[in-house]
């Protein structure tokens, strides 16, 4: 089915470059690199959402995520303009060594670990994804399931906005 | 023919015909327009040399820009330098492809939607692009290496993504009253009634507070005058193109033209009826063919509007400028949402 | 694998793929985490990390054919856009102080 | 009367009233008086007039209430010689388990309408004379808030129709004791005399409540019925060392609260608390609630013959030995503290030898004269200025005259003359005593007859003859609210015991055969009349003997020069060693301070030393210095670098994956 072999083809392209643009944030010593590296995993992301069947999600992935929230990013390393990372004088080879294996052995028990599991049924659910539009179904469970989580939310992003404002001000009177 | 390859044939179809739009008619010809009307305005005659009424000097320009020499700084980040034009100038391209101009056709034994994708996203497409459109001027400034660029590049993000907040909350409210985020369907919402029995069912009318503030921060996200302060030339020299030059000069200045029209075409689509006319219903394929010209004609005033208000209205300062989308625009489109939410709950629209 | 739900096409990617995609995300951003020292960076990184385990999430949605992995994701990404205001503007605050946002300067919190 | 509980919620509101008002008044004068010069002053005219009519009125009321039930209950006993069957007025259910419920239910039978008509009566007045007694107090309202409450939980006790509700009034009247004990909570004696009565009862309502669980293990009930139980099982053959057991530890219970040897010391500090409480709890009443438990369980009792034994010896035994004491005691309250534990010795006496209800007939009339002697012994001593001691007394009959009159009828009549209440109740005592062929106890109930003739003589000799020592040449006479009670009294102590002329003297025994429904009334055989006669004389004559021994030693009075104690020194002169041990009465307490106190002490100061101090102190100290020194090493992970943090983070999950991994 041509359809299908597309989105392999999608697939495979979108996660090589989520892959390979986040070694390369990791790898990068120049912030501004490292924010841009991002913002291209990003993007790979929101297709990959896309073959999920999430295309809400993958846009607000780039409203929010790339639009937003790295903007600000970009935004505070050209304000503090951040220049590359010198090279390591007090090299902590120690912590760069477990660092590494760490990170490793954790992906790895991750990988495995996921891979293992058993794959979770398609349990007949009053929350069943609905094609080909499902927004308005997440609307309605935002509001009535997720309510309190949902108000919750307001509330932690009023004082998040509240608490950046006092500690970015200069002076406290 | 296999629906697979009817679709995509369709697909290309409808791409092509919009690029030939865009690139090929609307884009010279404002360049054009722009320059003259500059000149009527500013009562002297504008570019009338090239051809008749100075008809091809957009082809001069075009030309012009494309033959000079480039230059790019020695401090410069060469990588992103070359980049960021482009970041501004995909997004820019790409958001025709969610915008409705014209009703279904029928044609070929198919019925043929005219917009490229009608994607159930449709407005969070086009805000997405946006706010991707945003690294293009941040890195414009930041990878000339020069402190004219970054200042430059600094306000234009902070300026997008604060228009961007009151922006979206008004749109919010657009699809609130048509029940979807599909643009298709916003505009067949705007051409199915009337509002208070006289009116067309154009948001407009009902959410004319929000119309206002959609329109108003247009103008800041497209950096238009007034609210183009990222190239205030009397303080940032050219802003954040201030070191680009030739072609990579031309894309700023193409990015910034297609912005404009689509921004034009967003405002036609959501608030003014789109392809629509008020109490006429537009059938068959001479029908179909009307509301491609309808929408061209909207859009075409909003094209007018933005020049109009280019060369009338002096620059705002830039505190100013945050004050206003902050502390006025913000609140005001929350009370909008409020507002449509009232008469969603009421029936009224 | 491919989930056979009402409504979704089945999937042509097997599940799995996504899963091993997200895992392998996660461990770059973890690497990240420890490895790099500008504070800025190792916030990516956790962003990073943070959108592994969102794309596991959207896959068992997927295959569940259930909402509730989406509106995790939904809740993820606010909760980001929240910490990321808070981080950075702390990181605002601490370079004016020390000059510095590389972690391994800042090591005020010991004996 | 069906409306029984009415009888102990009328106190019961009076404590409520009392004690509110009292708590929010004292509250209010603490504030005003806060550092003045005498935070201590009495209460207000209007304050008192309250507390008194509150106090005296509900228990006043009460009174009433029970005559109203006691009338017809006696009338109809009286038709019928057996007696009517006894009246059980539910209330409402206090807990419920499975089939059995324990209710808040009443009893009205021939025994406990006997004690509600003297326990509200005497209760009465002792109110009434309280109005007189405590003007002069600042803790006026709280003290009558105490009274009131006792008299609630008294009338519990006798009402109850079962054990656990016996047992509620029981404690109640133990913690009314307590708090009227350390009445003058600021001063020491009192709060420790206060203590003592309680550890003592403590130790008494151990063997009480144990008792309570025996008798429900055995019978499945803890209702007054369970005496038919138990006979019909005795009858049956079973379970008798049970039955003992239930009665040695019912009476265990009976000696804490009606101090018999081994708990009677805490009785003789009870004086700490003030006189009418004296007269009222720890004469009249709350003393004899034992001898009602026992009467209570009589059919019980019956059953277990060597348990009788037992209470009849511990009752003769605390008789001869208290009244020992008593013969040198100096402070009047105490001469009459002794002389209440020795005559609760022959109510026990008279309970041991299966007579219940001559037992019940001494509690009835040694109400009356206990009650005259403390109150007009508290007569005496305000009308010295709160003198308690007799060396500094004397002379006093012509200066307090009513106090001395009334006085000398109840001593005529604790001393068992002719025709007088005690005469007719410690005589059915002893010849019931007799009668059951126990002639050992015979004698030394007889010797304790002449022991008390001696020292209750002793006391009025001292107290009211001779010259006027000390201070009490300046005696006045009390107000009338405390000499009308006391003329109400002694009156009563003289005519009392002609309910229960013997028909040796041509009576019939009315409250012998009256009782006789709810005490069990095992068979003794006749004496002779002639016997009975003689016997009486001998009593009467042993008490004369006491009293005109008692006028020799001491009725030619001293004067003030010969101030401190020629009569104390007279009493050693001619006794020696053995008085002076009496004197100092037999040194149980320097015996209980060797024997059992000081023992606790020295396992409690090794306890607080070796184990508390060294052990626990220890290991406390010895973790507090473990986590110091592991926050000393573990600091050092401290480093301040996130990234250390991180990694360590990372590697902890990293193990605990591994583990659910390979689990």
């Amino acid at each position: 089915m041509p359809a299908a072999s597309g989105q392999l083809v999608v697939f495979a392209v979108a996660s090589f470059l989520a892959l390979a643009f986040a070694l390369l944030m990791v790898v990068q010593r120049s912030p501004v690199r490292s924010v841009l590296s991002l913002v291209v995993t990003f993007f790979a992301l929101s297709v990959l959402a896309i073959l999920l069947s999430a295309p809400f999600l993958a846009a607000l992935q780039i409203f929010v995520y790339a639009g937003a929230i790295l903007v600000l990013f970009l935004f505070v390393i050209m304000l503090l303009n951040l220049k590359e990372e010198a090279a390591d004088e007090d090299d902590r080879p120690v912590q760069r060594t477990l660092g590494l294996l760490a990170a490793l052995a954790l992906g790895g028990l991750l990988a495995g670990a996921t891979l293992r599991a058993p794959a979770p049924g398609g349990v007949p659910s009053p929350r069943l994804i609905p094609a080909p539009d499902e927004i308005p179904a997440l609307g309605r469970l935002l509001f009535s399931d997720y309510l309190l989580a949902f108000e919750a939310l307001s509330l932690l992003l009023l004082v998040a906005a509240v608490g950046a404002l006092l500690l970015s001000k200069r002076k406290f009177e | 023919m296999s629906p697979t390859l009817a679709a995509a044939l369709e697909g290309a179809a409808k791409i092509a015909f919009v690029w030939a739009c865009v690139l090929g008619a609307v884009l010279p010809n404002l360049i054009w327009v722009e320059r003259r009307m500059a000149g009527f305005i500013q009562d002297r005659p504008g570019p009338n040399r090239v051809g008749p009424f100075g008809l091809f000097q957009a082809v001069a320009d075009i030309l012009k820009l494309l033959l000079k020499e480039d230059v790019v700084p020695i401090y410069a980040d060469r990588l992103l330098h070359t980049v960021a034009p482009l970041i501004l100038l995909v997004p820019a391209m790409t958001t025709f492809a969610v915008i409705p101009f014209g009703s279904t056709i029928h044609l070929f034994g198919r019925d043929i939607s005219l917009v490229i994708a009608d994607v159930n996203i449709g407005i969070l497409y086009v805000f997405a692009l946006t706010s991707v459109g945003v690294y293009g001027l941040v890195l414009a400034g930041w990878s000339s290496n020069n402190k004219f660029a970054l200042l430059g590049g600094l306000r234009s993000s902070a300026q997008v993504i604060s228009y961007e907040l009151a922006m979206g909350i008004a749109a919010i409210s657009v699809f609130l009253a048509a029940g979807s985020l599909r643009l298709q369907r916003v505009v067949e919402y705007q051409a199915s009634g009337t509002f208070l029995g006289f009116l067309p069912l154009w948001n407009c009318f009902p959410q004319a507070v929000g119309c206002l503030i959609f329109v108003v921060s247009a103008f800041a996200e497209t950096n238009r005058v007034p609210f183009d302060l990222p190239e205030a030339e009397a303080e940032l020299v050219a802003g954040y193109h201030t070191e680009y030059s030739a072609f990579r000069f031309g894309m700023f200045f193409m990015a910034e033209y297609l912005n404009l029209i689509a921004a034009s075409a967003m405002m036609a689509t959501l608030y003014f009826g789109g392809w629509s006319l008020p109490f006429l219903h537009l059938t068959g394929i001479a029908g179909s063919l009307a509301s491609i010209a309808v929408f061209a004609t909207k859009t075409g005033f909003f094209i007018f509007l933005f020049v109009w208000v280019r060369w009338t209205l002096p620059r705002f300062r830039f505190d100013q400028l945050m004050n206003l989308g902050w502390k006025v625009f913000l609140p005001l489109s929350l009370l909008n949402l409020l507002w449509t939410g009232a008469l969603v709950l009421w029936r009224v629209v | 694998m491919t989930g056979t739900l009402p409504g979704v096409a089945p999937m042509a990617v097997p599940p799995g793929a996504f899963l091993v995609v997200a895992t392998l995300l996660f461990a770059i951003g973890l690497a990240g985490a420890l490895l790099k020292r500008n504070a800025l960076s190792i916030f990516l990184s956790i962003e990073l990390m943070l959108n592994a385990v969102n794309l596991l999430f959207l896959t068992y949605a997927r295959m569940r054919g259930d909402l509730a992995g989406q509106m995790i994701v939904f809740f993820v990404i606010a909760v980001a856009a929240a910490e990321a205001a808070v981080g950075l503007a702390i990181f605002v605050a601490l370079f004016r102080v020390r000059r510095t946002v590389d972690v391994d300067k800042i090591a005020l919190l010991k004996w | 009367m069906n409306r029984l509980w009415l009888i102990p919620i009328l106190p019961l509101a009076g404590f409520v009233v009392n004690g509110l008002v009292a708590l929010v008044a004292s509250s209010s004068r603490a504030e005003k008086e806060l550092g003045a010069d005498h935070p201590l002053a009495p209460l207000p005219y209007s304050q008192r007039l309250f507390h008194g009519v509150v106090g005296v009125g509900s228990v006043g009321l009460a009174a009433v209430l029970s005559f109203a039930a006691l009338v017809p209950y006696v009338l109809t006993s009286l038709k019928s010689p057996e007696g009517i069957a006894p009246v059980v007025q539910h209330v409402y259910t206090w807990m419920a388990a499975g089939d059995y419920s324990v209710d808040v239910a009443f009893r009205l039978d021939a025994l406990s309408a006997l004690m509600l008509s003297f326990v509200t009566f005497v209760g009465t007045l002792i109110h009434v004379y309280s109005v007189g007694y405590m003007q002069k107090d600042e803790g006026y309202g709280r003290y009558f808030a105490y009274l009131n409450l006792f008299m609630f939980a008294m009338l519990m006790l006798v009402l109850a129709d079962n054990l656990p509700l016996l047992f509620v009034g029981w404690e109640g009247v133990g913690l009314c004791s307590y708090l009227l004990i350390g009445y003058s909570y600021d001063q020491d004696f009192a709060a420790a005399a206060g203590k003592k009565a309680f550890i003592a009862n403590r130790v008494g309502d151990f063997g009480m409540v144990l008792g309570i669980f025996g008798v429900f293990a055995l019978f499945g009930t803890a209702d007054f019925s369970f005496v038919d139980l138990a006979r019909r099982q005795v009858l049956a053959g079973g379970a008798p060392l049970g039955v003992y057991a239930v009665c040695v530890l019912l009476f265990l219970g009976a000696c804490g609260k009606s101090a018999q040897i081994p708990l009677y010391v805490w009785l003789p500090d009870a004086m700490a608390g003030p006189t009418p409480v004296s007269a009222l709890i720890h004469a009249a009443t709350m003393v004899t609630a034992g001898v009602y438990l026992v009467a209570r369980c009589s059919a019980l009792f019956v059953l277990a013959p060597d348990a009788l034994t037992l209470v009849a010896w511990i009752g003769a035994g605390t008789a001869i030995f208290a009244a020992t004491i008593g013969l040198a005691q100096n402070d009047i309250k105490k001469v009459l503290a002794y002389s209440t534990v020795s005559q609760l010795g022959y109510m026990f006496l008279a309970c041991g030898v299966g007579a219940f209800s001559a037992g019940i007939f001494h509690v009835f009339t040694h109400a009356f004269f206990k009650a005259c002697l403390f109150l007009g012994s508290g007569s005496v001593i305000l009308s010295l200025h709160h003198e308690q001691d007799m060396r500094k007394m004397g002379g006093l009959a012509a200066r307090i005259p009513q106090t001395f009159r009334t006085m000398l009828a109840a001593t005529l009549a604790i001393a068992g003359i002719f025709p007088l209440a005690g005469f007719f109740s410690k005589d059915a005592i002893l010849g019931a005593t007799a009668a059951s062929n126990h002639w050992a106890l015979y004698a030394v109930g007889l010797f304790t007859a002449g022991l008390t003739a001696f020292y209750m003589f002793r006391l009025v000799s001292m107290t009211f003859f001779g010259k006027a020592r000390g201070h009490a040449a300046e005696a006045h006479e009390s107000p009338a609210t405390m000499t009308i009670p006391l003329i109400i009294l002694a009156a009563l102590s003289v005519v009392a015991g002609f309910v229960g002329i013997p028909a040796a003297l041509g009576g019939s025994d009315r409250i012998g055969r009256f009782l006789e429904a709810s005490v069990a009334h095992p068979e003794i055989h006749e004496m002779s009349r002639t016997l009975e006669v003689f016997l009486m004389l001998l009593s009467l004559g042993v008490a004369v003997t006491g009293l005109v021994w008692a006028w020799r030693w001491y009725g030619k009075a001293g004067g003030p020069e010969e101030a401190v104690s020629p009569q104390a020194h007279a009493f050693y002169e001619k006794t020696g060693a053995l008085g002076r041990l009496v004197a100092n009465k037999w040194n149980v307490d320097e015996g209980i301070e060797a024997l059992v106190l000081s023992p606790f002490r020295k396992i409690g100061t090794f306890l607080w030393r070796g184990i508390d101090a060294l052990f626990i102190d220890g290991i406390a100290n010895a973790s507090a210095f473990l986590v110091e020194l592991a926050g000393d090493l573990l600091r050092f992970f401290t480093t301040g670098h996130v990234r250390n943090y991180a990694l360590a983070f990372t590697l902890g999950v990293a193990v605990f994956l591994v583990y659910v991994w390979v689990r």
